[in-house]
């Protein structure tokens, strides 16, 4: 196991470094200069400054140095824009926490309530309750996120004057929380369908399964048997959905961090890619895309872990 | 104000609203506001994140209005006595600037003894030259620098200085910027300024003091980069307000400034921003008492229009169609005049007015800009006298026109697309209003193509014909900001010795004018004149159709009826003054 | 002697798309205490379907049309899911067809033996481990306690099939339904598992219904057996009766299509393919493929034809009526030789 | 009831020419088939037409194509009509218009009280009702409800039925002529990933191996991008417009399709009746389309099916951040994220547009379910 | 049913050494899978040939290892006295695809779902260049009604067949390119008694029409022992025994090969339930260095795989 995970995050390292070196290219070919549409300034200063940070030098030098100033000093250059000579890691490091804070809380909230819904729906197939989720999954699905944001900030934080509109920055605590209570709730109204979909449809399947009917057989009745074989073993596949699934919170965050004023990772990616901020939006980049890998990651080794098949090296 | 409009690209001919803290000569309101329990901290907004407080290098408006709430200038507007217009008044410079010689090449500015940081280190002059000399750093080649070397008025070897890099041939010792005494600035120029100039040149957000012991901590090894004013901790306020806590891409809280040097001014016992980026959340705020002032987004503005609290603020920024002169597609209809003239007729402003709450331009100079004797300049008569009647609307006449290019340029049918930022509902709108009401205009042979785009998208195809793309766009929107107390400045965007040109239009009779009517001691003296020489300036670039005006967009503004501004209305050129505002 | 189970009339059908499947007809049997009574037919034929309607444990497209189960002075048939949790497992239990996918692959073994009995609170939590080592024990799993925290996959077939009747045996059942417990196995495993159940058989004064396609298996085990075919019973008798004295032309067709080791002509084979069972046809339901089929037998249902006592069939052949015929001569001569290797005359 | 046979049962006294053998002679063929061969589509097809819900589902994405084909050229006004005199009208619709919904009526809060009485602006009988009267900074203020249609002057007997946006156009040929393009990007772009999908995913799945490791870490590097530079580069390339949205809906969207695919050729290569093809020294090519992938085309389907509404929900993202179709042209995503800014002010102009959105989404989500039903082969001639 | 056609003594297919390991990487780790390992044997042309074992003992290995579905670890085979377990290349591949053909075991499994019976049974007369759509329809109707099944059929889908038309269906499939010799991968172990002797019959059949030579493998010893000439045993990747079927079931001389017989159920109640089964504990052989089995003639044709110990005492055993 301890081999396989090595093994596993050097392979995600190489990973990393191709997506880091493919991103500078990529970055680097996005319209704008950073200094286009900035001051008032003459020709000649704006000559200078590009000089300052080698953007005149061609790329592949840029990358030189990029890397060498990564490699040696693990410095990932000062945001010439949007934080202007900041290290682009002091500028992260402010903003991750609370982007983790919301999209783990939602992923956090959305699975058990998927899980929970989705077995009500399955174990109540055809019923009036499956029929009233099935809804609500659908219209958690195709309304896009930033229409509910919009309206829970309108009906519940306005109106109802439930939460805070926006995020209280300073707040710490049980007050974060319900601050940011909200854009969690928006943010997991899409995982949530989506997992109560997915987990209805296993389940409906594994109740199905010759080990579900042993375990009728046995004596257990229809509810002992979906709880104690049923649950677990659609829970298995279910963790295929997660990345994808928390990739695509994560895509959320980036509008439902706008709408309610959260200084957090999603905010800046779209500000820096308009800026152009080109180190800040690397970083940002390389961020998620380590988010989604360690969550490959993750995902993976835990497998190992919840399912014995894997954990002890058996066949399929 | 905030900024409320997405910034359109290209507004970066710097607003002077950027600082808009002011002045009432009231001296009587120092008691009225300390009966009230609990401290008055005016809740403004941002919508977007600050870049940097360092007034050397930020480039957004916003970045800029809280380093003027918290450091010092040696000149700043107010408002005057009766709240309709602004004049400047010395803020770290103790009176007027004084001519030293005889052409008015040099000037004294003595600055004041009482003023302090924050930490109670007093402020003299060495102060405010390391400020500028830090500005002007070569190695650090800070934006700013070629602002404060020579906007209005042209420092001695400032910009030589500044742009020489390593190569250390110009010593700062030969900058025009030197110590007459303790307390006394004397600044050598090129070219004679009048003290108007002076005041102007230092009343900018640039010209703003930094504090040397952080500065210098915040120094890199090699001098080459400084992170002043990233953090609270690494800044230091001396202005209106005390930056009190700051947390990134959240909320700015200012404190008042006991010390401050017109400390008699500020009413407000705190000054606080929130950054809130969308629209209907910032007007939640304000309807939920969170926020004192909010923009209205073109969609609430019905709404509200009854509203007693509403304010109308004129735009920042004439939104005007840029044409790409230089474009060879279409056999280079575009750099035909007859064309660039029918597209100009062939706008119907009045409507497109309409739609976006806004008013009307077929001209260049904004109505905000200042004129002569209180009048803005666009309510003078003899500007009036130059714009076409109808708002410059005259379908047939655009379609004369139309068909003439068309024949001159031996097409048959013709495409365009034109550009716009899809942030902005307005230009979306316009956009739209234009696909449909051109072809009305010139006939089916025409189509308008529109595409929206981001900030950096429009800027890149902007970009394209200084690279040598010369058909890099067609048309696309642009808005704007000029100049409220100078438009002869704000015709710079015209002129070929501007860096963010958008159209490759270049007339050397209109350059020269801009010389004239900008470092002209001739026309800095004699006001009318210069009023005269932009007249000529508008007249050949809207005769010429450089570009397309159709309209302003002014914004409408909820202001909380506990807030008491210092005018009644927005004073163009200064804004509403927050700052100086009563709050119950 | 009374039966302890007793079917009658069972008639099972299916809501399938295409439309209703008669997955078994009128179907009859008795089981008695202590005996195994085998349910040969090939696939699809309704075994399965007639121990899952005992069990209640009918998928959901599927009903009981008619027909009584009794078992302890109640019918079954009539039961509520509620009711049949006091019967599955504790009084009847069954053995899958399928050890593979039967056990929860991600539970471990000992669990999912004694999870039955904790959950029914019919033994404690503490005690729990000790039974199931118990059961594994006497199943013949070898160093039981060091496998009870195994999984599933780490068990070999035929070791699953054992924990799979450890499970059906861990609340001493009175009744062990097996729907093909050997069919996945290889015939040296099967052989132990077929040992297995008569062993337990034998302990526990079981009773057995064994289901199973393999004649050879049938032969091992059976005290008594049922042949079906097309969901219906053709005939029913003594396994002496049915291998033997079999009368009914599916009988003879299933014993000669099969080669022993001493088969060397050529083997009787059935044509065609068994009826589809959403359209069961008229009369004989095997007359299509029978080649002794008569007019009536397109016609009209056979009636169960009493041979002795325990023998039953359900063929017009054996109509007083009816002409006379022959078993073939691959069976004859099978029999015979059988008889003679039994070294004595049987009936 | 199971018949036991007696000799004095009437039933059982048979005639002895029913006793004739009937096939004693000659070989028992295997039966012949009544009907006519059922190929698999058609197989498939069948049981998807007795599925009530997935016709159902069909029928409404039918209707909704038919309204998106036919609902512009039908309506009265144009997808582009703009009239500054009729912006932002509430929906109206007749017969419903009597029972106080949809009638064209709005609420215009924080009004002047001494404005109402001005003709100019609020036209005779357009005031339905007014109340809330209050005192707000000394100025007497109400909130009304008034016939927006008589208020903003529009003729009587002019009815938008889902209301008019800013420029005055009328919502409901927009709403349709948006679902027109809406549908044509998702159908394009789904096409798209589907074959892109498709020859990656069956090289990958095919030759396995090495090949297959690099095929694979190259669409997990492409996959980490996030979507945001990814479409910034192709609007600098391609501008904004039809082709550049269908780009970015397929630039990482074939990674799905193809890792699917992989999966399938992973599952059937070992097969048994691809080993016989093999066998018969049947060729790569003829396997992988033959053979193999025939297998995908249900969950292909599926995946399509699904995919539509997701791209059609991609869209109205990439819309909201402002990178959508280009004006004036329509689509769904267009209008939700116009609506959305709106929403307060004029919630049907999101409402709208949310509903077909979701109907889309169930109807699509029904048909693939229908259809992976209809494809499973399990299944088939049950 | 034995068949006679086996001419003069003609090895046709020669199993030289043969070894097929497989190396599974899973998380990282790495295991091999002897599936076949070491084995020696040979098919006389003509013959039947059965191979039995167990479970995942290698059968259905060594025949796919021979068609060249894998390629062999190590080893040779050699069709024919060509050698075909070299490099793969276009003439070796027309080589094993002309002269072998494979039957399959499962016959929903290997019958592609989404092509017609025409389609399966001349895909491999299209691949050998009969291009004509009337001769292919004509072939394959005549090996429709040379397995049993009619000309209408077709026309029909493989999920319209019941299990043993399904099984005549592949081995119409593998007949009609005319291979020499057929590898039967347990034609009927998936198919119902009643249906098995359908397909066993007709198996007979074809091999005396089209003198096939049948690599045979099963699990079920009846059927193996009544269909082939020589058998040889597998157990765990090896070729534990080898003999003509009489002698092997008069002579099982290695103890799996006991085991195996003694567990085969038989239809007679009487005798089947005194039977004794034998069990089987691999463990018993203690093979260990100097002690290693290797292949020994205990009878012509007749080889048992065991050490040279066991071998002793296994002659002893050996009953003329
Ligand atoms: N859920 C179901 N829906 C529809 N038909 C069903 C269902 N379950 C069983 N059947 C049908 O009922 C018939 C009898 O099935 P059953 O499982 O009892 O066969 P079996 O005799 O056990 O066969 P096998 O030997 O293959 O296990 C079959 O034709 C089958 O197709
Ligand atoms: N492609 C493969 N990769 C890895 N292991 C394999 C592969 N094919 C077969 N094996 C392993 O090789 C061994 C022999 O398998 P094989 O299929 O040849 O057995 P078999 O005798 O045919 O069994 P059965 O009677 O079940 O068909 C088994 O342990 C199997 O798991
Ligand atoms: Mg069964
Ligand atoms: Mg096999």
């Amino acid at each position: 196991m301890a081999k396989y995970t090595i093994q596993r995050i050097l392979a995600m390292l190489l990973t990393m470094f191709i997506i880091l070196t493919v991103g500078f290219m990529v970055i680097r070919l996005m319209p704008g200069g950073i200094f286009d549409d900035a001051v008032d300034m003459t020709h000649e200063q704006r000559a200078a400054l590009e000089a300052k940070y080698n953007l005149d030098k061609p790329i592949i030098v840029q990358y030189g140095l990029f890397l060498k100033g990564l490699i040696l000093e693990g410095d990932w250059g000062t945001s010439l824009k949007m934080n202007i000579n900041v290290p682009v890691w002091d500028i992260i490091k402010t903003k991750i926490p609370v982007t983790l804070y919301i999209n783990f809380f939602s992923l956090l909230i959305s699975l058990p309530l998927g899980i929970g819904l989705g077995i009500v729906a399955a174990i109540r197939k055809n019923s009036i309750t499956d029929y009233l989720i099935s809804f609500l999954v659908v219209i958690f699905i195709s309304v896009p996120s930033f229409i509910f944001a919009t309206l829970l900030q309108y009906f519940v934080a306005f109106k109802g004057g439930l939460f805070p509109i926006i995020f209280d920055a300073t707040s710490t605590g049980w007050a974060r929380f319900h601050g940011l209570a909200l854009p969690i709730i928006a943010l997991s109204l899409g995982p949530i369908a989506r997992v109560t979909r997915y987990l209805r449809a296993e389940l409906a399947e594994t109740i199905n399964s010759d080990f579900m009917l042993l375990a009728k057989t046995k004596g257990l009745t229809e509810r002992q048997a979906t709880l104690n074989h049923g649950i677990r073993n659609s829970l298995l596949p279910l963790m295929n959905i997660i990345v994808p699934m928390f990739t695509s919170i994560m895509g959320g965050s980036l509008v439902i961090e706008t709408i309610f004023s959260i200084p957090g990772m999603g905010g800046i990616m779209v500000k820096s890619v308009n800026a152009p901020d080109y180190t800040v939006t690397l970083a940002v980049l390389i961020f998620y895309s380590l988010v989604s890998l360690i969550t490959v990651l993750i995902v993976d080794l835990s497998y190992g872990i919840v399912d014995p098949r894997v954990r002890m090296g058996g066949k399929k | 104000g905030c900024s409320s409009e997405p910034k359109n690209p290209g507004d970066s001919n710097e607003p002077v609203t950027t600082a808009a803290a002011g002045q009432t000569e009231a001296g009587d309101a120092t008691a009225a506001a300390q009966e009230e329990s609990g401290p008055k901290i005016f809740h403004d907004y941002m919508t977007t994140d600050v870049d940097t407080i360092n007034p050397h290098i930020y480039t957004m408006s916003v970045s800029g209005d809280v380093i003027a709430r918290t450091s010092l200038q040696l000149y700043r507007q107010y408002p005057n006595a009766e709240g309709t217009s602004f004049e400047y008044l010395p803020e770290l410079a103790e009176k007027e600037p004084e001519k030293a010689d005889e052409e008015g090449k040099v000037w004294h500015i003595k600055i004041r003894e009482n003023a302090k940081w924050e930490n109670g280190d007093a402020i003299d002059v060495d102060d405010v030259i390391y400020s500028f000399k830090m500005c002007l750093d070569p190695i650090m080649v800070n934006s700013r620098a070629s602002q404060l070397a020579s906007d209005y008025i042209t420092i001695t070897k400032a910009s030589d200085y500044s742009l020489q890099g390593n190569a250390g041939t110009v010593a700062w010792e030969d900058v025009g910027i030197k110590k007459a005494d303790d307390y006394t600035l004397k600044l050598q120029l090129d070219a004679p300024v009048t003290a108007e100039d002076i005041k102007s040149h230092f009343n900018y957000v640039w010209t703003c003091l930094v504090h040397e012991p952080t500065y210098e901590a915040c120094m890199s090894e090699d001098r080459s980069t400084n992170t002043y004013g990233s953090t609270r901790e690494k800044y230091m306020s001396c202005g209106a307000f005390i930056l009190d806590q700051w947390i990134a891409g959240s909320q700015f809280d200012m404190k008042k400034n006991p010390d401050f040097v017109l400390g008699d001014k500020i009413k407000l016992d705190g000054y606080n921003y929130k950054i809130v980026g969308d629209r209907n959340t910032a007007l939640e705020l304000y309807l939920n008492g969170e926020l004192d002032a909010v923009s209205l987004s073109p969609e609430s503005i019905e709404q509200y229009i009854d509203d007693p609290s509403i304010k109308k603020a004129p735009a920042t920024s004439i939104q005007t169609l840029t044409i790409n002169h230089g474009n060879t597609n279409n056999n280079g209809i575009l750099g035909n005049l007859n064309f660039r003239k029918a597209l100009f007729y062939a706008v119907d402003r009045e409507s497109i007015a309409k739609m976006t709450n806004g008013i009307p331009a077929n001209y260049l100079v904004a109505s905000k800009c200042l004129g002569l004797d209180g009048k803005t300049y666009r309510d003078m008569e003899e500007s009036q006298a130059l714009l076409e009647p109808n708002l410059g609307y005259d379908p047939a006449k655009a379609k004369e026109y139309y068909e003439k290019a068309l024949e001159e340029c031996g097409l048959t049918s013709l495409t365009l697309t034109l550009q716009y930022n899809e942030t902005s509902a307005n230009n979306k709108a316009a956009s739209e209003f234009l696909h449909k009401s051109l072809p009305e205009v010139f006939g089916d042979s025409f189509t308008l193509e529109l595409m929206a785009g981001s900030t950096s998208v429009l800027n890149s195809y902007i970009k394209g014909w200084k690279e040598g793309d010369p058909n890099s766009f067609e048309l696309q929107w642009r808005g704007w900001n000029t100049s409220t107390p100078a438009p002869w400045n704000g015709l710079k965007v015209y002129s070929s010795m501007y860096s963010n040109k958008n159209e490759p239009y270049y007339n050397d009779e209109f350059d020269a004018l801009w010389e004239k009517a900008n470092y002209d001691i001739e026309a800095k003296l004699d006001p009318a004149y210069r009023m005269d020489l932009t007249r000529q300036m508008e007249k050949i670039v809207l005769d010429e159709v450089a570009a397309c005006p159709v309209y302003e967009a002014p914004s409408y503004n909820l202001i909380s009826s506990k807030i008491h501004l210092v005018c009644d209305e927005y004073i163009p050129g200064y804004g509403f003054g927050y700052i100086l505002s009563t709050k119950d | 002697m009374e039966p302890i189970l007793s079917v009658k009339d069972l008639s099972v059908s299916f809501n399938a798309f295409a439309g209703k499947v008669h997955a078994v007809r009128d179907v009859n049997f008795d089981l008695y205490k202590g005996e195994t009574l085998a349910i040969v037919g090939e696939s699809g034929s309704g075994k399965s379907v007639t121990t899952k309607a005992i069990l209640g444990i009918l998928a959901k497209n599927g009903h009981i049309d008619s027909g009584t189960i009794m078992y302890q002075g109640q019918d079954m048939a009539k039961y509520k899911e509620a009711d049949f949790y006091k019967i599955r497992g504790k009084r009847i239990s069954l053995v899958f067809q399928d050890p593979l996918s039967a056990l929860n692959p991600i539970m471990k073994i000992g669990k999912q033996i004694t999870e039955a009995l904790i959950l029914s609170k019919a033994i404690e939590k503490s005690k729990a481990k000790a039974r199931a080592i118990e059961l594994m024990e006497a199943v013949g799993i070898p160093n039981a306690a060091e496998r009870y925290d195994a999984y599933p996959f780490q068990f070999s077939g035929g070791m699953r099939q054992r924990i799979v009747i450890a499970i059906a045996l861990a609340s001493n059942p009175e009744i062990l339904i097996c729907d093909e417990p050997t069919t996945a196995l290889d015939v040296t495993i099967q052989a132990r598992i077929l040992e297995l159940i008569n062993d337990m058989k034998r302990e526990r004064d079981l009773s057995v219904i064994f289901i199973t396609h393999d004649l050879g298996v049938v032969a091992n085990m059976a005290d008594r057996v049922c042949v079906m075919y097309a969901g219906r019973i053709v005939e029913v008798g003594t396994c002496e009766d049915i291998f033997y004295r079999p009368a009914h032309p599916y009988t003879w067709a299933l014993l000669s299509a099969m080669p022993d080791l001493h088969t060397e002509e050529t083997l009787f084979a059935i044509p065609g393919a068994p009826p589809n069972m959403l359209h069961p046809p008229k009369g004989d339901a095997f007359a299509a493929r029978n080649k002794y089929a008569m007019k009536i037998d397109f016609e009209k249902e056979p009636p169960y034809f009493k041979i002795s006592d325990t023998h039953y069939a359900a063929t017009w052949l054996l109509h007083p009526d009816a002409p006379k015929v022959e078993m073939p001569d691959i069976l004859k001569h099978r029999i015979a030789r059988m008889k003679e290797e039994a070294g004595y005359e049987i009936g | 009831m199971a018949k036991f046979y007696s000799s004095d049962l009437p039933e059982y006294q048979v005639e002895p020419e029913s006793f004739e053998f009937v096939q004693m002679e000659g070989e028992i063929a295997d039966e012949k088939f009544q009907d006519k061969p059922i190929g698999f589509f058609k197989d498939a097809m069948l049981r998807f037409c007795r599925s009530k819900v997935s016709i159902i589902a069909f029928i409404g994405i039918v209707i909704v194509l038919l309204f998106a084909v036919f609902a512009p050229a039908l309506s009265r006004w144009d997808y582009n009509d703009q009239d500054l005199n009729r912006i932002n009208l509430p929906p109206k619709v007749p017969v419903l218009e009597n029972y106080g919904i949809l009638d064209g009526t709005r609420w215009l809060t924080n009004r002047r009280v001494d404005s109402l009485e001005d003709t100019s602006r609020y036209p005779e009988g357009s005031i339905l009702k007014v109340i809330n009267h209050r005192t707000v900074q000394g100025v007497e203020m109400c909130d009304i409800k008034v016939d927006y249609y008589k208020y903003s002057g529009v003729e009587d007997g002019t009815y938008f039925w889902m209301g008019t946006d800013y420029l005055g156009r009328d919502l409901w040929v927009r709403m349709w002529r948006g679902a027109r393009v809406s549908l044509l990007i998702a159908f394009i772009s789904v096409i798209c990933n589907v074959c892109i999908g498709i020859v990656y995913g069956s090289i990958a799945g095919y030759y396995g191996g090495k090949v297959d490791m690099i095929m694979m870490r190259i669409t997990e590097i492409i996959g980490a991008f996030p979507e945001i530079v990814v479409v910034t580069l192709f609007i600098l390339f391609f501008g904004t417009g039809i082709l550049s949205i269908i780009l970015c809906l397929v630039v990482q969207n074939w990674i799905g399709t193809a890792r699917m695919i992989r999966s399938q050729f992973y599952r059937y290569k070992g097969s048994e009746y691809v080993l016989a093809a093999r066998t018969l020294g049947v060729r790569d090519m003829a396997l992988i389309f033959r053979h193999i992938l025939p297998n995908s085309i249900g969950p292909i389907i599926t995946r399509a099916m699904i995919a539509i509404p997701g791209a059609i929900f991609t869209e109205s993202f990439l819309a909201y951040i402002g990178l959508g179709i280009r004006a004036p042209e329509s689509s769904i995503g267009v209008l939700l994220s116009q609506g959305q800014k709106v929403m307060q002010q004029y919630p049907n102009q999101v409402f709208f547009p949310a509903v077909v959105i979701s109907l889309l989404m169930i109807a699509f989500n029904m048909l693939s379910n229908g259809l992976r039903d209809a494809f499973d082969p399990t299944q088939r001639g049950a | 049913m034995k068949s006679d056609n086996r001419k003069e003594r003609d090895h046709i297919l020669d199993v030289d050494h043969l070894s097929m390991h497989f190396t599974t990487k899973k998380r990282g780790k790495t295991s091999v899978v002897k599936a076949v390992d070491d084995v020696s044997f040979y098919v006389e042309r003509g013959e039947t040939f059965g191979l039995v074992g167990e479970s995942g003992c290698g059968k259905t290995t060594t025949g796919r290892t021979i068609i060249r579905l894998y390629d062999p670890t190590s080893g040779t085979v050699a069709f024919d006295g060509k050698e075909i377990s070299g490099k793969m290349d276009k003439s070796l591949r027309k080589y094993i695809t002309d002269n072998i053909a494979m039957i399959f075991q499962d016959p929903i499994a290997s019958l592609n779902p989404r092509m017609t019976v025409q389609e399966i049974i001349a895909e491999g007369l299209k691949i050998r260049g009969v291009k004509d759509p009337e001769e292919l329809h004509r072939q394959v109707v005549a090996m429709l009604e040379h397995v049993g099944l009619q000309a209408e059929h077709a026309s029909r889908y493989p999920h319209e067949f019941s299990g043993g038309q399904r099984q005549r269906i592949g081995i119409a499939r593998a007949l009609i390119v005319k291979p020499q010799m057929v590898i039967a991968d347990e034609p009927v172990s998936a198919l119902d008694v009643s249906v098995q002797a359908q397909v066993i019959n007709l198996l007979n059949k074809l091999k005396e029409e089209m003198g096939l030579t049948i690599l045979f493998i099963a699990h079920n010893l009846s059927v193996v022992k009544y269909f082939s000439d020589r058998i040889g045993v597998m157990y765990y990747g090896k070729l534990v025994e080898m003999a003509d079927s009489d002698e092997l079931f008069k002579n099982p001389m290695h103890p799996y090969t006991r085991a195996l017989l003694s567990a085969i159920p038989e239809p007679d109640p009487i005798n089947e339930k005194k039977r004794k089964k034998i069990h089987y504990d691999p463990e018993m052989h203690r093979y260990g260095d100097g002690n290693q089995p290797s292949y020994h003639e205990i009878a012509p044709g007749h080889t048992v795989y065991c050490s040279d110990e066991e071998f002793e005492e296994i002659k002893k055993q050996w009953k003329a």
